[in-house]
C-alpha cells in the first residue's frame, strides 16, 4: 500500500500549491514547520499574504541568501528569514495574544492524526522516554480562525491518518477545519469528513480504502 | 497589495450599526478620535454601548455623541467631567446605563478581550462596591475578584502615524487605550496624521501591529477637545 | 476646632515637604491629584524620582512653561506635563500592570477616610445623584508597593478622617500603610493607627482628640 | 542619579542564590543572553528553576547550565533540541524535572505574574494531556483552562541597547521573551551591546521601560550559540 501511495496522487509540492489557492488576498497567515512552510512558495500572482511566525514577527519574507542570515531573524522553525516591508517585531505574549485572540486567518499544521470530530495529534506518540515538547501547537490549533491540515493520507507504513479516534496524545480539540492530503481534500464537518475534491488519477474508493472513518462524497 | 486606507471618516465608520459596541480610545484628549466621533454622528448609528475610559467635555467629540442620544450604555473608568453636563444628566434621567469599571481593570480587561482570554483575576476593588456581583477567589491567601475579557465590534483610535498595512504608532500619552483596544476591536479603524506605504515604518518601533486594524484614515490636522471647547464649538 | 486646625500643625505645603523627606533615591512613584501632586517639588537635592502617571509615562517632568503644553503629553489628572531624561511611553494596559504587578515603589493618595486597619476611601461619598468615578484609585491602592495617604487631619467641618471604621464606600481593604497629615505622621500598623512623629507645636492630645481610633504613641 | 549599568556579567548575576527561580530569555539562539548564562555558570548557584523556551544546543550557554547540573526543574514549551544531548540525558535520569507547558500559555503566564494577575483562562490544551489536573470552566459555551500567573526571582535577558534608567530596545525576533520575562522577575538583569544615557534613547521606542528592569551590563560583541557550536565550544 505504502509504494501506491506514493506513486499516484499529489507530490508534498502539488499539495503545498491546492492549499495555496484557496487562501484569500491579505490572509494573516501562520505556516507551521515541513510541508506546511512549502506554501508560501506556491501563493498565485497578484495575492499578498502576510506570514506570522510565533516568535515575534508579522510580515516574514522568505529565507535570505544562504551565508546571509541574521541569527537574530528566524522564524518558529529557527530557520533564518527576512522581513517583508509592511512588517512588525513584537514580544512573546502579543504574538500569542493574535494567536489565541483569533486575530490570524489561518494556520497550516502537519499531523500525526486527524480524527473525524476534527482533533488533531501532531506534537507526540505518546511513548514513554521520548521527550515531550508541544511549542505552539496548542495554541495555534485552539486560536487560530481556520486551521488546516496538510499531510500524507497515511503513515509511512500505510496506516490511516484520518481517523474515527486518534490514538496519539491530542494537540487540540475539534480543531482541524480543512484536511490537504496527496490523495484529496476533506472538509472536516459535523457530520465527519467530507471529501471536497479527489487529487487527479485517484478515486473515492481509493481514498476510502485509506482513510479511517466514513468519507462523505462531494455530492452528498 | 494590501491597502487599508480608506478615503474618509464618513468612509471608515460607514457599516457601525445600531446596537453596536463601539471602544473609543483617548484619556481625556489625549488620543481622542475626534473626526471619527464626528463621523460616527453624522452616520446616525444608535443604541450604542460605548467603551471609553472617560465621557468626553463640552459638547464635541464623545460628549456629542452622547448629547445626540446615540449612546445608551458606557462602561467606563471616570465619567465626571469638570466642563459639561452632558454625561451627568442623561445618567440621571436614566437614557445612559454606565458600567463603573477601574481603569486598571478596564484596560486590562479590553486587553484579555483582545488576546483570546475570557477571564483573569484582579486585586483592584476587593472589598469595594465595585466586587458587588463579582465571583472572588483566593490564590496564595490573597483575595482576588474574577473579571471578564471585553470585545467590541468597533474601536475608533486616534494615532500618529500608520502604514497601509495598518501598523500603527502613537504620539506620547495619546497612546493610553488604542493599542489594547485595536486588539479588542473585530474592525478597528484609526484615525493617523499621516498614512505612510508599507515598508516606510520600521518595523522595531510599531507600537500596532497591522494584523490589529482594519482601517485607516488619514485626517491631517486634527482637531483637540480643548480648542473646540474653548471657541465654544458644538457637534453638528 | 475646624479654625483651630487652619492655625497649627503643617501648611499642605509642609505636609508635602515632610512626605518628600522619606523617599528614597531611584523611587518609582505615582502622585495623586491635589495635595499629592505638591511633593514633587519638595523631594530633597540629589535625589532623583521617577514619576509614573497611569495614562502611559515613567518619567514625568514638571507642568511646561504657561502656553508651551501639549495637548496629547498630558497627566492622570490631565494637566500639561514635560518628559525627563530616561523617560518611556507605554499604553495602558502596560501601564496598569506596572501598578498592578507591584513594580510602583510608592503611591500618595488623598483620602476622605482611612480606618485603623488601612481601609481607604476616597472616591465617592456614596450619595444619591452623584456621578459614581473611580479612575485608577483601586489599582493604586491594591497593587503599589507603598501607599501613602497625604491630607488634612480633619474634614472642613471638623470630623476625623481617620476613622474606626471608613463609613464612605471603600476604595480598597487594609492598603494604607501610612499617613501625613497637618498634625501628624501616623502608620497603619496591625495594631491599628500608630503616631510616627507630631507636626511641631501639636501635642499628643490634640491629635488623638481629632482621630477616630486609638492612637499608640511613638513610645510604645 | 540612577544608573543602572552594572560592570561586568558576574557583577550582575552576583546574587543570584541556590533554589531560586532564574527566566532566561531568547527564541532557539535569537535572544539567549550567552554571557550572562556562563556567568551565573560561573557563580556556581545550584538547584535552579529555569523558566525559558527551549534547552539550549551543543554544550555552551543554557545547555552548559544544565550539563553543568545547576537547574532541578526546567519549565519549557519545547525542550527538544536538535544538536544536543544534555537535556535528554538529565531528562531520563531523572536529574532535571520538566514541566512542559504550551508556547503561548508559558508566554502569558509569565506577563500576568509580571502584571499582577494570579491566574486567567485560556483555551489552549483543553482536551490533551497537559490540561491533566488543571482546573476547567465553560465561559459562553466554550472549555478553558484556569493558568497561574508565573514569577522568577530573576530574569537573563539580551537586549540590543539600554540607557542607565533600565529602557531597553530589541533587536528583530530576539526580543521574544525579554519584555515579559522583564516584568515577571524581581531582578531583571539585561544584557545589551550598548549602555547609552538617560536622554539618548526615544521615550517613543522604548520597548522594556526602566521600571522591570534593576541591571544592564554592556557585553559589546555577544556571542551566538550557532557559532559556538559550530566552533565545537563548550562552556567552561
Amino acid at each position: 500500500m505504502s509504494e501506491q501511495t506514493k506513486v499516484i496522487g499529489r507530490t508534498r509540492e502539488e499539495m503545498a500549491q491546492r492549499l495555496a489557492q484557496d487562501i484569500p488576498n491579505g490572509s494573516y497567515v501562520n505556516l507551521g514547520i515541513g510541508i506546511p512552510e512549502l506554501v508560501a512558495r506556491f501563493v498565485p500572482e497578484g495575492r499578498t499574504l502576510i506570514y506570522h511566525t510565533e516568535n515575534g514577527l508579522l510580515g516574514m519574507g522568505p529565507s535570505p541568501e544562504e551565508g546571509k542570515g541574521d541569527p537574530e531573524l528566524i522564524n518558529a522553525g529557527k530557520r533564518h528569514v527576512t522581513v517583508n516591508p509592511g512588517a512588525a517585531f513584537f514580544h512573546h505574549a502579543d504574538s500569542f495574544a493574535m494567536i489565541r485572540g483569533g486575530h490570524i486567518d489561518l494556520c497550516v499544521l502537519g499531523a500525526m492524526q486527524v480524527s473525524k470530530a476534527g482533533d488533531l495529534a501532531n506534537w507526540s506518540t505518546g511513548e514513554p522516554g521520548a521527550i515531550p515538547a508541544v511549542g505552539g501547537a496548542m495554541d495555534l490549533c485552539a486560536g487560530v480562525k481556520s486551521v488546516f491540515v496538510i499531510t500524507q493520507h497515511c503513515t509511512k507504513t500505510g496506516e490511516p491518518k484520518l481517523v474515527d479516534e486518534c490514538t496519539y496524545p491530542l494537540t487540540g480539540l475539534g480543531v482541524i477545519n480543512r484536511i490537504y492530503t496527496d490523495l484529496a481534500v476533506i472538509d472536516v464537518t459535523p457530520e465527519g469528513f467530507k471529501l471536497v475534491e479527489l487529487s487527479p488519477g485517484v478515486d473515492f474508493d481509493y481514498v476510502q480504502e485509506r482513510t479511517g472513518a466514513p468519507l462523505i462524497p462531494v455530492s452528498d | 497589495m494590501i491597502n487599508k486606507k480608506v478615503a474618509s471618516a464618513a468612509d471608515a465608520v460607514r457599516d457601525v450599526f445600531d446596537g453596536a459596541t463601539v471602544m473609543i480610545g483617548g484619556f481625556g484628549e489625549a488620543g481622542s478620535p475626534i473626526e471619527l466621533i464626528h463621523a460616527l454622528i453624522d452616520q446616525g448609528a444608535k443604541d450604542l454601548t460605548v467603551v471609553s475610559n472617560n465621557t468626553g467635555s463640552g459638547e464635541v467629540g464623545l460628549a456629542a455623541l452622547l448629547k445626540a442620544e446615540r449612546v445608551s450604555k458606557i462602561i467606563c473608568s471616570f465619567p465626571r467631567t469638570a466642563n459639561s453636563t452632558v454625561f451627568p444628566d442623561l445618567y440621571r434621567s436614566g437614557k445612559t446605563e454606565l458600567e463603573l469599571v477601574p481603569q486598571g481593570t478596564l484596560a486590562e480587561r479590553i486587553r484579555a478581550g483582545g488576546a483570546g482570554i475570557p477571564g483573569f483575576y484582579t486585586p483592584a476593588a476587593v472589598g469595594t462596591p465595585l466586587a458587588d456581583g463579582k465571583e472572588s477567589r483566593e490564590f496564595d491567601g490573597k483575595e482576588y475578584l474574577l473579571e471578564r475579557g471585553l470585545k467590541a465590534d468597533f474601536a475608533l483610535i486616534k494615532g500618529q502615524a500608520a502604514d497601509t498595512h495598518g501598523n500603527i504608532v502613537y504620539n506620547k500619552t495619546a497612546r493610553n487605550f488604542g493599542p489594547p483596544m485595536a486588539m479588542a476591536a473585530k474592525v478597528a479603524i484609526v484615525q493617523v496624521n499621516k498614512v505612510v506605504e508599507a515598508g516606510e515604518m520600521d518595523p522595531e518601533v510599531v507600537v500596532t501591529p497591522g494584523i490589529f486594524v482594519s482601517r485607516v484614515v488619514e485626517v491631517t490636522e486634527p482637531a483637540f477637545e480643548s480648542e473646540l471647547v474653548a471657541a465654544g464649538a458644538s457637534y453638528p
